[in-house]
């Protein structure tokens, strides 16, 4: 499916990162937005409120982000594809609705502009904080998506991205900004609206009556239908059968919960996007990602300067987790550094998976500023040494 | 209390093929709208929600309401557990969040009839803002709030609907609170039309909600319910029907009375009736009128978010 | 000029962040440049100091904050005291004279005061100082055309104020520092 | 109790207009039927259904009269009224 | 505009050693009650919140509140910042959960003077919950509102209280939603007394103030204030004053004004006064009298939670 | 400081996980709850409700948890030792207040009767799977303690441990009960009062206006004051300077976060809690929590009975995770059996520490019911051959 | 014995939960044993089937449920239906008389029933019910002592209601089968 | 603005008693206090302050009564007005 002409900005901008994902968001066919303002994140429906009674849409400033983050999955579920915004404070209230999309396999979107935290911490200066949070934030065992992008165009393009694969794994899919990607300013080309590939709801197309919401899958995932079309589903956040009805026990909770998780967990190969940079000959591995692997690259350039044999990984998808690409790497390199402005949650991650057989350093701050190339390229140096 | 007739609609439903003498009639006219592989239901015996779902069931067939159309929304609680026994699109959300579910499903397909169909608490303690704001913006949604005092679901709590003095599980020594006049509240907040009944008061509820469902806006109604086991009992009404026989004594229809007078006290009078019918624009009205006003040919009329 | 830094400072509604946007988008569109521009401002988004730096350059940008200022535009006295000295020899300061006293400068930093919070008093519109300034920078600066800042103006500001916006430039880039 | 013969007499008149449908397994013996029905047709069984209740029986002397009062009142969808169709 | 005189405990703060005349008096007698050395604060030129913070400040002197007793709780918001500017025990809490903190604060200390201090969008939108129940509990709280029609801190985005029609950040083409009448909600909440003021009515603002320290039970009190920045500008009102003149214009103290009727409306009147003053039972002292009174000697008789 | 004689409960029970935690707040001197009902916590309340009047305190039903979570910080600044206590959808409305009781350095309780998610899921049986939220569920950085009891005699002591430990470090302290702990009922000794060691709040000596917040340290975690105590003290979840004040920036930030990270983690022997039976000579060492451990034991004992050499870990406190230990036993053991009802949360943490050293599998499910023995027995006899 | 499992089942309001405290408390607190007494009920905490399980042992406790009961309590069909089938021989059913048809049951367990729920009515108060089965379950289980269970009762009902609840159960004590 | 001899009058009574202080450097320029003064006893300087606004001045010829409205209005805590004590 092709984006809507009418409605996609063509054209070359200068535009910031809220911005674009707000242009993303509609190139992608987002329709519904409800949001709660709140700093970095604003900017995004600001734009939105401004684009969307002139393509057609509905954007509603809710009462706080508890609504927001459960009127977006009402909207889906009467058909819409739907979205949220906000940053952290906001982002911790969501957590319920994070479980209950995932639970009911409600394709929406929820972006997080992070700001430095904890608590109020620092509303105008770039954290990236809250990925942990994104993927362990609320009750229960589940699996989500996450794509954390480095500028402006790839807020538009990433967006974009996460509304298919919402659409694609009936799952709450996570954009994970920064403030600093967010307020940054700079050439965004967005392209034709042919040029934009969208991914369909995927209905069923059995008849209302033969339709239960777990007879017609697509692998590990189930195609669905809307409100109004006459299946008289039952949609519950409660542990449900394959009729969707509720159903208490053990048993079904296990088969339900491992579908949940499988379905993202078997697919992660098409899922997880990875940018490398001569990471084949390298000793060294920079893992990093959002803003942090931008600088992350000057520092890396700097240490190949000296003759170090540096290779970069960039996550682009932050989760699920790359676990099968560290493993590989960790067999054959000394050393990861890992380059994020938290207490070093990815490097937590590469630390688990390479088990050992790599050295892992982290070059962390809590927040409010980026790295200074130089710190990154004086631990390279440490760890080489 | 009125007697009313069974009417015409309901009977085809129930009517045999002998046209004329219809000895034996096999189906509740309620179960067309029920997922019957679900019944029984987990209520237990007197309590007041299968009753009101009964009049609710009922509204539907006479207000001829397109069922395809409709979607049920509840929270969390016995109350809660409505929507998943109606055989329609049902959502059963979270604890308290059903009005901005439903406010997205309405928003996002105006064309569908949003019912939301919840408790006392639910709707009004941990979701008391939801009701505040979809009210003041009058979201066409029509809320049914059962009110049995208490929450059910978790064993008997008190509930900001607890008459003062009453006992409750976290009020073993009698709740000294005072108790939210929910119609007087959601009129202060906006709603368009507002009654309560009791389950005492079937045909009336009854009639509200086939009035409700004619009404664009914001809509609520309270249907005051026995919830024997876990209000009942520790409240001199050992039975569901104890309740419902107080509910008969003490309920008073006056007229012209004011929602600030209905509060509900223990021991006192119940005021029943409707409260409220007014005419507001729908936010989506609202909304529509204004953006083609200020940028006439620029602003592309909204009529559904749907992909 | 392979980077070229510029640091935009002032207090909040002096329209440093739209000082800032325009050369981004001058740089980055009509330049044919990289261009990048970041902003900063006081307690979530209130009062208090706001600044924005503006990257432009012939390769693609990876550390999109100022480390080496070429350009400090000082709009206000806290902005050049707390910037002024990461000024390198060579660089320019460019400050409203009326609000910016700038005391101990260090040598070899290229000195330009305008008063355009009175110029755009004059032209009766306060708003319309940053464009004043934005002339005026124009004028000293040969990394970016006049033209392409002109046109970013034109595409940046609502449509009924390009005129006096345009006007205001002229102001600033006319103005011969006397 | 009304008077038995007057009672028989309108049983008469009343019993053709409609009657009730009980489906007693699904009854859980709230008794909102029995107490409430205008005409006092129904009293409450002996037995225990197979959940553990005592359910409704109809009254043979009682004139029900299908207004469904019982029906809109039972939480458990067990009892409903209908009239006659050649009496609409 | 009522014109008052300085009270001798203020003079008292600025007179200085010479009792006779004082020609120069260093301190504005606000200063006593400020953390100076956070000033200058945040707030723009022409901003209303430093304005109700001069009554503020000057009730608290007229009172005379035991400043070592007195709390100031606020949530998040440019309205929220007052707390920390104040220079007595200051909460700066989380958007929209001033309430429920103070409410923690007042009932584990009872012997607290608690004064929540914040702005329309965090009490009326995000906390508008907490705003319903602790009215409804009657919780010995002193709310003060300002209200700038709009959520400031964050950019200027419309608010439950943005009148109709008026445009903000996310309402660029104009608000569609209908505002929350403060004094009508709380009241129908519960609250024991309710007074609406605009920056404008200082001085009727400072009574108000001292008659609410004086009151036992939630009290709410709505401060107008033009917020020039993010709502004036977009609004035809170029700076403070501009509004300021404009309240002064429009506003009006009518006799036993219902607040039914005090909603505000672009372009028409604001009502102004105090509209309700009641006794109702704070929560303790509900929960001390009805506890002694069925548990007798069993109550163990509260007096706070501190260790 | 001991416990109040006329509060304690003294003697031998029959009681519930639930009741006991009730009971164990009061004896920590917990005086003030505010809470919201929900399965399977809701006991813990209805017994606080019941006891308080008769002892003084205050138990508050609010509106909902958030309103809980954050009239406790309320309640804790007035000088009360304070709870709250829910269960998975609640607590994941209550993320926001942890962070800001992270910040704000405010001691307070949250107890978690942990039942089967995600979302509404299983309310009545029991899951393990909040346990990474607890650790991340609120945005920004942070260390938090959290400790699991394994029988209602634990979640009777390990509620006063809570209490003491969140006086110690001026933090929120979690009780990550599960279903079946709390609704299972056991023989509960209550000590005498006199036997109830009770942490008491460490108030500054200092005079006001001598006092600011950061002026008074006890090693890392600052003396502290309450309302009303004439200090006219500032208190933010904003990012702020020694003296409280609010101040956004990033050097602010780094050495405020830090402080509060490592004043957790430098005290992690402090406050980790282990039981340990037979690990030494173990080859395999299985580690569990909360009711998993008590199954655990079943399991070591069948495979003990095969002559394995199994050795039993028990995680009474779960957070801080007890990194060290892991470390030394992966260098000296084969494998790691790590048994929880959840997809394997400790389990990543005993992966990560154990560096590949030590082979790490996991007895999982998602909640809903307990490990049977044979299952955990199996494991542990697949990994040894 | 080292170890006695027992089931009791019924539907909500019949006290089942109250049964199982009761047994428990005997044993842990009376009888000087070990014992746990879990207990699950239907959705949230409403209506249905619902259940307790209780294990009296002579050492400490590590798995809490029943795996292989000794006594199956059944107060409801349903709960016979679902849980008979995992008597094993030597196990015992004590099952309610007019509730329960214990259709199929294996060989080699022992069935004892008891209409309780018309033994209460009799006496007066249908919510006895349970404790005239605890009586018959006493008169049948040599596992733990009468007096235990009596002192159980005691410390666990309401002051007031001690003596009907001692005289419920004294009336299934001696019920005699017949 | 009043007829000047008239004001040079009325000055004389009232400046005996009160005054005005202000700060210039805290003030932000709103002139709540120049317009809503009673006696129009303020107006905004020539000068920018510190922060960059013009800030108010007393008018020699104009009479401040020290009734500190402008000390109630003032947001800045900039200016505040004060009574002679031998007056009160
Ligand atoms: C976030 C959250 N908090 C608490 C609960 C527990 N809970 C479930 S239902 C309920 C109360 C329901 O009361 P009410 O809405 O009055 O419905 P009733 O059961 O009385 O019909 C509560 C507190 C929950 N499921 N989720
Ligand atoms: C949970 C959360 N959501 C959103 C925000 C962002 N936020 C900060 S202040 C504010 C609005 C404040 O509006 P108001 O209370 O009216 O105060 P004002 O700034 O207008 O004085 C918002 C939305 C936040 N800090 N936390
Ligand atoms: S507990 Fe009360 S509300 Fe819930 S099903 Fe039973 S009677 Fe109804
Ligand atoms: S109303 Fe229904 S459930 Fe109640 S007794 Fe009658 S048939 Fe049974
Ligand atoms: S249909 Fe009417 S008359 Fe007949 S049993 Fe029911 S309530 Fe009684
Ligand atoms: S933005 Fe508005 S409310 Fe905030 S400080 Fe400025 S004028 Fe005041
Ligand atoms: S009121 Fe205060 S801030 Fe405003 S102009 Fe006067 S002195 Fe300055
Ligand atoms: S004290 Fe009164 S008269 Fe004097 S300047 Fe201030 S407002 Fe004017
Ligand atoms: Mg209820
Ligand atoms: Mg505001």
């Amino acid at each position: 499916m092709k984006a809507d002409e009418k409605a996609v900005n063509t054209g070359i901008h200068f535009m910031d990162g809220d911005s674009a994902c707000c242009e993303g968001a509609i190139a992608a066919g987002c329709r519904f937005v409800a949001g709660y303002p709140i700093t970095p994140s604003t900017e995004v429906v600001e734009l939105i409120a401004q684009r969307f009674p002139k393509i057609g849409g509905i954007f509603i400033q809710m009462e706080d982000e508890i609504a927001s983050s459960i009127a977006i999955s009402g909207a889906s579920w009467a058909g819409a594809k739907a979205m949220t915004v906000t940053s952290g404070p906001g982002f911790s209230l969501m957590m319920e609705h994070i479980g209950y999309a995932v639970m009911t396999e409600t394709p929406c979107v929820f972006v997080n502009v992070q700001r430095g935290g904890p608590s109020t911490g620092l509303p105008t200066l770039p954290g990236q904080q809250d990925i942990m949070q994104c993927r362990w934030g609320s009750h229960g065992d589940y699996e989500v998506i996450a794509l954390s992008p480095n500028s402006p165009q790839e807020c538009f393009d990433l967006t974009i991205q996460c509304f298919n694969l919402a659409e694609k794994y009936r799952v709450p899919v996570f954009l994970m900004m920064d403030e600093c990607v967010g307020h940054m300013s700079e050439r965004v080309v967005i392209p034709p609206a042919d040029e934009i590939e969208i991914e369909p709801r995927h209905y069923t197309e059995q008849a209302p009556g033969e339709f239960s919401p777990y007879n017609d899958m697509e692998g590990l995932v189930p195609r669905t239908t809307k409100a109004g079309d006459g299946h008289n589903i039952l949609v519950t956040g409660l542990t449900h059968d394959d009729r969707g009805y509720p159903d208490m026990s053990a048993n079904t909770h296990q088969v339900l919960v491992d579908r949940l998780i499988k379905k993202i967990r078997h697919s992660a190969d098409d899922i997880i996007i990875l940018e490398e940079d001569d990471v084949d000959g390298a000793d060294i591995v920079v893992v990093s990602y959002g803003i942090s692997s931008r600088v992350a690259t000057r520092g890396v350039r700097m240490a190949r300067e000296k003759g170090l044999r540096v290779g970069m990984l960039r996550l682009v998808t932050v989760w699920p987790f790359p676990e099968n690409r560290i493993r590989e790497l960790a067999d054959r390199i000394e050393a990861f550094v890992v380059v994020e402005m938290n207490q070093g949650q990815i490097m937590r991650e590469v630390q688990r998976c390479s088990e050992g057989r790599a050295q892992v350093a982290g070059v962390l701050n809590y927040g409010g500023a980026i790295h200074p190339p130089e710190e990154i390229y004086q631990t390279i140096a440490g760890v080489s040494s | 209390m009125t007697e009313s007739v069974v009417t015409d609609h309901t009977k085809q439903e129930t009517i045999s093929a002998d046209q004329n003498r219809v000895e034996l009639c096999e189906k509740n006219p309620a179960e067309d709208f029920l997922r019957m592989d679900r019944i029984p239901h987990i209520w237990c015996p007197g309590c007041g929600i299968g009753t009101s779902v009964n009049a609710f069931v009922r509204a539907l067939i006479e207000a001829k309401v397109d069922r395809s159309k409709l979607c049920v929304v509840s929270g969390i609680g016995c109350s809660g557990r409505v929507s998943g026994y109606l055989n329609v699109d049902a959502f059963h959300t979270t604890h308290g969040r059903a009005i901005p579910f439903a406010t997205g499903l309405k928003l996002a397909n105006p064309e569908l009839t949003v019912v939301v169909y919840s408790g006392d608490g639910d709707l009004s303690a941990i979701g008391g803002n939801h009701l505040v704001h979809a009210a003041r913006r009058n979201i066409d949604i029509k809320v049914v709030c059962v009110n049995n005092f208490i929450y059910s679901m978790t064993g008997g709590q008190a509930a900001p609907t607890t008459p003062m003095g009453t006992i409750a599980s976290t009020a073993p020594y009698g709740f000294c609170e005072y108790a939210l006049n929910l119609p007087h509240f959601v009129e202060a907040c906006g709603a368009t039309y507002i009654a309560r009944w009791t389950t005492f008061h079937v045909r009336q509820l009854q009639k509200s909600m086939q009035e409700s469902f004619a009404k664009k806006g914001f809509t609520f109604i309270e249907v005051i319910a026995p919830c024997p086991t876990l209000y009942g009992r520790r409240n001199q009404y050992r039975q569901g029907v104890d309740e419902m026989k107080m509910f008969k004594e003490v309920s008073r229809r006056e007229k012209d009375i004011e929602t600030r007078d209905a509060e509900i006290k223990p021991g006192e009078k119940i005021v029943i009736g409707k409260f409220v019918d007014r005419e507001r624009e729908t936010w989506l009205e609202s909304m529509q009128h204004h953006y083609k006003e200020v940028l006439g040919d620029a602003y592309y009329p909204y009529t559904g978010a749907m992909i | 000029m392979s980077l070229m830094q510029i640091r935009v400072g002032g207090f909040g509604g002096q329209g440093v962040i739209l000082i800032g946007t325009i050369l981004g988008k001058a740089g980055a569109i009509f330049d044919h440049k990289f261009a990048t521009m970041t902003r900063s401002y006081g307690p979530e988004a209130r009062g208090g100091a706001c600044s924005s730096q503006v990257l432009i350059s012939d390769e693609s940008i990876t550390f999109p904050y100022v480390t080496q200022p070429d350009y400090l535009i000082a709009l206000s006295q806290e902005i050049y005291d707390k910037f002024s000295p990461g000024l390198a020899e060579g660089a320019c300061l460019i400050y409203e004279k009326d609000l910016v006293k700038p005391n101990g400068l260090q040598a070899g930093i290229k000195k330009l005061g305008i008063p355009c919070m009175r110029f755009a008093e004059e032209l009766g519109s306060r708003v319309v100082l940053n464009m004043v300034m934005l002339g005026y920078f124009s004028a000293n600066c040969p990394g970016l055309t006049k033209e392409a800042i002109q046109e970013a103006i034109r595409i940046t500001v609502p449509p009924k104020t390009i005129d006096v916006n345009l006007m205001a430039f002229e102001k600033g880039y006319t103005y011969d520092g006397s | 109790m009304k008077d038995s013969k007057m009672a028989t007499a309108e049983k008469k008149e009343r019993q053709s207009r409609g009657n009730v449908n009980i489906n007693k397994d699904r009854c859980k013996g709230c008794g909102f039927c029995v107490e409430f029905c205008p005409t006092h047709a129904l009293r409450f069984s002996e037995d225990f259904n197979a959940l553990g209740y005592h359910y409704p029986v109809r009254l043979e002397e009682a004139a029900c009269t299908g207004c469904d009062q019982c029906g809109a009142f039972c939480p458990d969808f067990a009892i409903f009224g209908y009239r006659y169709k050649s009496h609409t």
